[in-house]
């Protein structure tokens, strides 16, 4: 909606009033203007300065997005944000989605069982990541009880498993968040009209095909917000690798989170940390660019 | 045993019943019409028709076969939605092939049946749009074609025309009309429109409180109210109610009304009507088109009377002045000529149509004459 | 029409009752129930055993030994610091930090979906993007600047600058639930209102603000789980008089060469995540509807 | 430098929001859990006495990191503590940065420099200041093991690697977990510090390991070090990927394992547990180091907060190395004092044992800053090196590729 119509700028109370919702929103854009692009702009200025425990402005040019590309860690890093970030996405969202439409039938207790699937989320890995931890251990967790069983050869080993251990980081995430995203399609679920349902029946489309081809394409949009959501989780995911393995066994958890923590931090090579902060930015822009810009020019 | 029977289904929620005994039978290539206010139970009843609502007991029939068990989708019928239920994620093409597609309908049949559809409703250059690029009038249309193309039984309409324009509505109502004559097949349409009631069908069940009050041809339920209900609901304005009283005339029995500013009148009734109700307290019903000026009176009628009475308001409509009195405290509204001249405030000579009057019970509100 | 009973769902209504069917859902529904439980099992069993239970094997089994020592423990006498005041103190300054934290990045969400919905400009869609992308970057990567701009601007080591620095990064998601919410609202409410003579903040606070309930309750948990859920800020930003929950916690659960007490290390693990385990169940059934009226609809 | 005397600027302007008011020291430390922190507690009543508030900053984590982490943020917003617990290299990089406070004055009144063992010195002082304040030296090169296994299988004090790997391989055969040992980087690291001194003695760790120098760090006897850390892997059960160090002391204690490698710190462990040094467990250095001692000392490093010590900070620095607090953290915390000069009969007999050891390394030139803990080359390099060591523990190198990383890895973090 646009503003009020009217003689515009004819005495300074209407142009203040013209001006409110500007006004309005300003603080809010002056702060990310400030502690987001600032931010990332300084950032961007320290990646190409020899920084070291603290800001330093001697520019040194690429030498450290060279090194940052040399060392093994980061390639780990990158290729485990990959495969972190699409399991975890996938498997929170079929979850969530499988989940959303068990509760959505008319589920007794559902707002018991509703909030077991969404309390995780309320605790932070700090609490529960020693508990994963346990669990996960060959020695005292899961394989100890199941072996405790009587079943001998069961074998779950795969957080002192290099290639296996990123795995036990995506199991416990997903653990975290599917419940939020089983909640975000619950709640998509019961936006979609009734009628159509009915109409769907009518046509004889069994439950399977009625969620595959009706349901779940109509879903887009609680697709979209969970995507956003999952994402921003995905890319931010920190205190669960340090929870849960520190980044090992050796660096095979290592996600850019904790690697760029690690060279700010406790390597005092903040100027690569900054290096591998904006390759980690921009690849988050590339991604989230489109799909914002898709989203909010579809509105109009 | 007709096409569609309906024997005393009734339907309930736990205590809650919604739906009492109901015995409806449709002939084939009927276009029955449901219509009552929100709540009364017609949804419901197309719903169980549809096989979307069980049965609570009774029974539903289409050709002689007994519905129970049978799913919506083996009972070959096609329903149209007030909100048109479309696929938004599909095309409209896709919208209409979906059912047939699911009842394992081949490719090319689909895309003929489809052709034929699209000709026919001419949606034709619709057919790879998304609903979301449609208007309202043409997701009607699509709705239509998505059931029509089916080749159903029983057309099942809840509401169609509901969330169009009044413009819309009635070109929409004709074409519907028009799609029933060339078609041929049977029809249940279910509104709260009593002017698509009336227009569109060949039979009406009036329903209110879960119960159907009456249940006729338009011409019956219009003229022949089985109660106080249809005679409010159906026809627009409604029926004029007001209380009366039977007095013995001149000529036989009269109603004795008590006018706006005092004084009463009598009303005798057409000829041999109410002879045994003399005395009685009653409410009388008589539609606005049966009180009118005296040159605008049905003159095929032999029991035409005329009483003074006080005008209120009148509402000029064009064709018609509509002027309001008062008769035993009750708004009374007469349907006049465009031409006549008279003002609020003035007294008028109204004509009562006795012929079209009914009386009705005042406490079981049932239809006594 | 029956209001409320013809808004069953036809698929689901058709399988009521316990047939076979229904009886593998409530398996599947109630397995689900147990991956979920099971780390909050681990640790519930854990907080009430004696540590010697735990050490000796059997972290999994249930206690021999019922104590509620090391609840008490977490609670008034456990080491977070040199005095042994347990994560008792704490707990206060956590709730002076979130309150004001998410009470001002809700309101400050619901203004500028408000303003971006209902008076939008030209590049105000522009401008939300913006804001949006605010959301993705990496807090690790603020954390210098921000030190340096809170000491600039004298916040520095203070509750008000730990309430900023979560304000700042809360704008984006509260803004995006408020946004989506209030497009749906009827644009036509305010116009009426204002040709009625609202101005702008009486629209808002008599028109939008009243029926944003379920919005508010969507961002206020999402808030309020994630600003007292964290550490990092927490940490890096507060003084010795004002480090929250988190940092005590971490503090009683990370020791670096002393004994781990983990009984009393998941006493207050679990005491810690009360207060946020109250608001999703208290606040639970309003989230599906908070959502199912925002956030996922386009 | 440049930068730092800007931000310096930046927070004299911001008007010193939370800064330590007088007569109160804050600290920034990671001592949290029982005995560290009451051990802590002994100063902080010290201070008291004299009339010195104790405002207490503790932030636990990655052993120091998540400190150092703050640590930044405090500094850079213009708000530094009074005094940061430290170790090592962090304390050269901070007093590099100019942010640390001059405390010649008391040290020489104090006479530091004579009772402060040089290989300490070169951490406390920075330019011929004295910047930090040592607490304690911890030795980081020890076995510990389980005596009634020992006696059980006959196993005597291994005094060689071979011998060393005899007695692993006797405990693992008679079904022990030979080794315990807790899958992170930095238990790795500790034990590649004993090995590295163990195989190539003291001027190969100090070639490899302090000047960095690539011929060492490239050669063969690195490569035996890498070979020695593979045959040790072998003795280590399935289970050891990201176990907490003291759940490895716990299967010593419990006697499911036969040893663990392991700074002085595992004995809080033994003791706390009931358990008594020489009569249920057994503390030796590692074979092939019976003469050095590698240690990481905890210091306090003292921040600048104006242009001139202030008394309170003064108080502070004087109250850590003073012989009361020395021996009485110690004691609780199973180290040994910073200072050379004092009657430590107090302490139990592993703390006595390894003071004397500690004097005598010092004395003798034998006394090296453990790599594995900061104390041999800055924070870049260490990590870069842990990355090689655990990638290589955990089987994605062979020694070869171990050694040819490492050279790369020192390379690019230097």
């Amino acid at each position: 909606m646009s503003q009020l119509a009217g003689a515009s700028g004819a005495r300074p109370m209407d142009r203040l009033r013209d001006a409110l919702p500007r006004i309005v929103l300003s603080p809010s854009v002056a702060i990310v203007a400030v502690f987001v692009y600032g931010f990332i702009l300084f950032t961007i200025y320290l990646s190409f300065t020899n920084s070291r425990i603290l800001p330093d402005y001697e520019l040194v040019g690429w030498r450290n997005y060279h090194n940052l590309f040399r060392i093994r860690a980061w390639n780990t890093a990158v290729v485990n944000l990959a495969i972190f970030g699409l399991l975890y996405i996938a498997i929170c969202c079929c979850l969530g989605l499988f989940l959303a439409i068990l509760l959505d039938q008319r589920i007794r207790a559902e707002g018991f069982i509703r909030t077991i699937y969404l309390y995780p989320m309320a605790l932070s890995f700090i609490v529960t990541g020693v508990a994963w931890k346990w669990f996960l251990n060959p020695g005292i967790g899961l394989q100890a009880v199941v072996r405790g069983w009587g079943f001998e050869n069961f074998s779950f080993t795969w957080i002192t498993d290099g290639k296996m251990a990123i795995y036990t980081i995506v199991i416990a995430a997903v653990w975290q968040t599917s419940g939020f995203v089983m909640a975000m399609f619950l709640a998509g679920l019961r936006g979609i009209d009734n009628e159509m349902l009915k109409a769907a029946q009518i046509d004889g489309a069994s439950s399977f095909v009625l969620y595959r081809r009706i349901v779940i394409p109509q879903l887009r949009p609680a697709f979209m917000s969970a995507f956003v959501v999952l994402a921003h989780m995905a890319i931010k995911s920190y205190d669960l690798v340090i929870a849960l393995t520190g980044g090992g066994p050796g660096t095979a958890t290592e996600l850019p989170a904790t690697f760029m923590y690690s060279y700010t931090f406790t390597r005092n090579q903040m100027g690569i940390g900054a290096a591998s902060a904006v390759i980690m930015l921009m690849t988050i822009a590339a991604i989230i660019v489109p799909y914002l810009w898709s989203e909010l020019r579809e509105k109009k | 045993m007709g096409f569609l029977d309906i024997t005393r289904a009734t339907k309930s929620y736990g205590a809650l019943k919604v739906l009492h005994e109901t015995d409806i039978s449709v002939e084939e290539g009927e276009f029955l019409v449901l219509v009552g206010p929100s709540g009364c139970g017609k949804s419901t009843l197309l719903n169980m028709i549809a096989g979307l609502e069980e049965v609570t007991s009774g029974d539903i029939a289409i050709r002689g076969r007994s519905m129970k068990g049978v799913k919506p989708a083996d009972r070959n019928i096609a329903m149209v939605f007030q909100s048109y239920a479309l696929y938004p994620n599909m095309s409209v093409r896709g919208n209409i092939s979906f059912g047939m597609e699911m009842h394992g309908i081949a490719r090319p049949e689909r895309e003929r049946r489809i052709a034929e559809v699209a000709e026919l409703l001419q949606i034709g250059q619709l057919l790879d749009r998304k609903p979301g690029q449609l208007s309202g009038g043409q997701r009607q249309r699509v709705a239509m074609g998505r059931a029509l193309v089916r080749e159903p039984d029983v057309f099942l309409f809840d509401e169609p025309l509901s969330n169009l324009d009044a413009k819309l509505r009635v070109d929409m109502r004709t074409e519907i009309k028009k799609l029933h004559q060339k078609l041929g097949t049977t029809i249940i349409y279910v509104t709260h429109d009593q002017i698509e009631a009336l227009t569109l069908s060949t039979r009406i069940a009036v329903m209110y409180d879960g119960h159907v009050q009456q249940l006729g041809t338009p011409r019956e339920i219009y003229d022949n109210p089985a109660n106080m209900f249809v005679a409010g609901f159906m026809g627009s304005p409604s029926m004029n109610l007001f209380p009366a009283r039977v007095v013995a005339g001149r000529d036989g029995p009269a109603a004795e009304i008590v006018l706006a500013g005092g004084g009463s009148a009598q009303l005798p009734f057409a000829q041999g009507r109410m002879t045994d109700q003399v005395g009685r307290e009653i409410v009388l019903g008589i539609r606005p088109e049966a009180i009118t000026d005296r040159d605008g009176a049905d003159r095929n009628s032999r029991a035409v009377h005329e009483v003074e009475a006080l005008v209120e308001i009148t509402e000029p409509a064009g064709s018609d002045t509509f002027v309001a009195t008062q008769i035993g405290g009750r708004d009374v509204t007469g349907r006049l000529r465009a031409d006549v001249q008279v003002a609020a405030g003035q007294r008028f000579s109204f004509a009562f149509n006795m012929e079209k009057a009914v009386a009705f019970d005042p406490r079981t509100e049932r239809r006594i004459g | 029409m029956m209001p409320g009973v013809s808004m069953d769902n036809p698929v689901a209504a058709r399988s009521r009752g316990f047939s076979p069917g229904r009886i593998v859902l409530y398996l599947i529904l109630g397995l689900f129930c147990l991956y979920y439980l099971l780390p909050l099992y681990v640790m519930a069993v854990n907080s009430v055993k004696p540590l010697s239970e735990i050490t000796s094997g059997g972290m999994m089994s249930l206690p021999d030994e019922w104590t509620l020592a090391p609840w008490r423990a977490a609670w008034s006498q456990a080491q977070v610091g040199v005095e042994a005041t347990g994560l008792r103190p704490y707990f206060m300054n956590s709730i002076l930090m979130v309150v004001p934290a998410v009470a001002l990045s809700t309101i400050m969400g619901a203004l500028n979906g408000y303003v971006l919905t209902k008076w939008a400009f030209r590049g105000s869609t522009v401008l939300f993007g913006l804001l949006l992308f605010g959301c993705f970057i990496p807090f690790q990567m603020v954390l210098i600047p921000m030190a340096r701009m809170l000491g600039l601007m004298g916040l520095a080591g203070s509750v008000a600058g730990l309430v900023f620095v979560h304000v700042v990064y809360g704008i984006g998601f509260s803004t995006l639930y408020f946004r989506n919410y209030y497009a749906a609202f009827p644009t036509e409410l305010v116009r009426a209102a204002q040709i009625d003579g609202a101005g702008f903040f009486r629209i808002f606070w008599r028109i939008l603000l009243p029926s944003s309930g379920p919005i508010a309750v969507v961002c206020i948990i999402w808030q309020f789980t994630n600003i007292w859920n964290d550490f990092l800020f927490g940490a890096s930003f507060s003084d010795f008089d004002s480090q929250p929950m988190t940092v005590a916690l971490n503090n009683l659960v990370q020791s670096s060469t002393g004994v781990r007490e983990y009984n009393v290390h998941f006493a207050g693990a679990i005491m810690a995540a009360l207060p946020t385990l109250l608001v999703y169940i208290v606040a639970g059934r309003f989230f599906v509807r908070g959502l199912m009226a925002g956030s996922v609809k386009g | 430098m440049r930068g730092f005397s800007r931000i310096l600027g930046a927070a004299a302007l911001a008007a010193t929001a939370g800064m330590a008011s007088a007569g109160d020291v804050e600290v920034l430390h990671w001592w949290t859990s029982g005995g560290e922190a009451a051990a802590l507690n002994v100063l902080r009543e010290d201070l008291q006495k004299q009339g010195i508030g104790w405002q207490d900053m503790p932030v636990a984590g990655g052993g120091g990191t998540q400190a150092m982490t703050v640590l930044r943020a405090r500094v850079t917003a213009g708000n530094p503590p009074t005094a940061v617990q430290m170790l090592g290299f962090d304390i050269t990089d901070w007093a590099r940065e100019g942010a640390l406070a001059n405390l010649n004055d008391i040290a020489a009144k104090n006479g530091w420099d004579s009772v402060v063992p040089a290989a300490l010195q070169k951490f406390s002082k920075f330019d011929g200041q004295w910047v930090a304040v040592p607490v304690n030296v911890h030795s980081t090169n020890w076995v510990w093991a389980n005596k009634a296994i020992m006696d059980k299988l006959g196993i005597s004090q291994p005094e060689t690697w071979d011998e060393f790997v005899a007695a692993l391989q006797a405990a693992k055969d008679a079904g022990y977990v030979a080794l315990a040992h807790g899958g992170q980087a930095w238990q790795e690291a500790t034990i590649f510090d004993a090995v590295a001194m163990s195989t190539g003695g003291p001027d190969f760790y100090k070639a490899a390991f302090i000047d960095l120098d690539e011929d060492a760090l490239g050669s063969d006897t690195m490569k035996t070090v890498f070979d020695r850390m593979a045959t040790l892997r072998g003795f280590v059960d399935d289970n050891f990927s990201g176990r907490d160090w003291n759940l490895a002391t716990a299967m010593v204690i419990n006697g499911e394992a036969a040893f663990q490698l392991m700074g002085d710190w595992a004995k809080g462990e033994f003791l706390n547990a009931g358990k008594q040094p020489g009569k249920d467990f057994l503390c030796y250095r590692f074979p092939g180091t019976q003469n050095q001692v590698t240690f990481n000392s905890d210091q306090f490093a003292m921040f600048r907060q104006g242009d001139k010590v202030s008394p309170e900070q003064a108080a502070l620095a004087e109250a850590i190395l003073s012989p009361g607090f020395q021996i009485a953290f110690n004691k609780v915390k199973g180290s040994v004092p910073a200072r050379t000069d004092l009657d430590v009969s107090e302490l139990d007999a592993c703390g006595q044992q390894g003071y004397k050891e500690f004097k005598a390394a010092a004395a003798s030139g034998n006394l090296y800053g453990s790599f594995a803990h900061g104390h041999a080359n800055p924070a870049a390099v260490k990590n870069a090196m842990y990355d090689v060591i655990t990638a290589h523990f955990n089987g994605e190198y062979d020694s070869a590729t171990a050694v040819k990383e490492l050279v790369t890895a020192v390379q690019l973090a230097r």
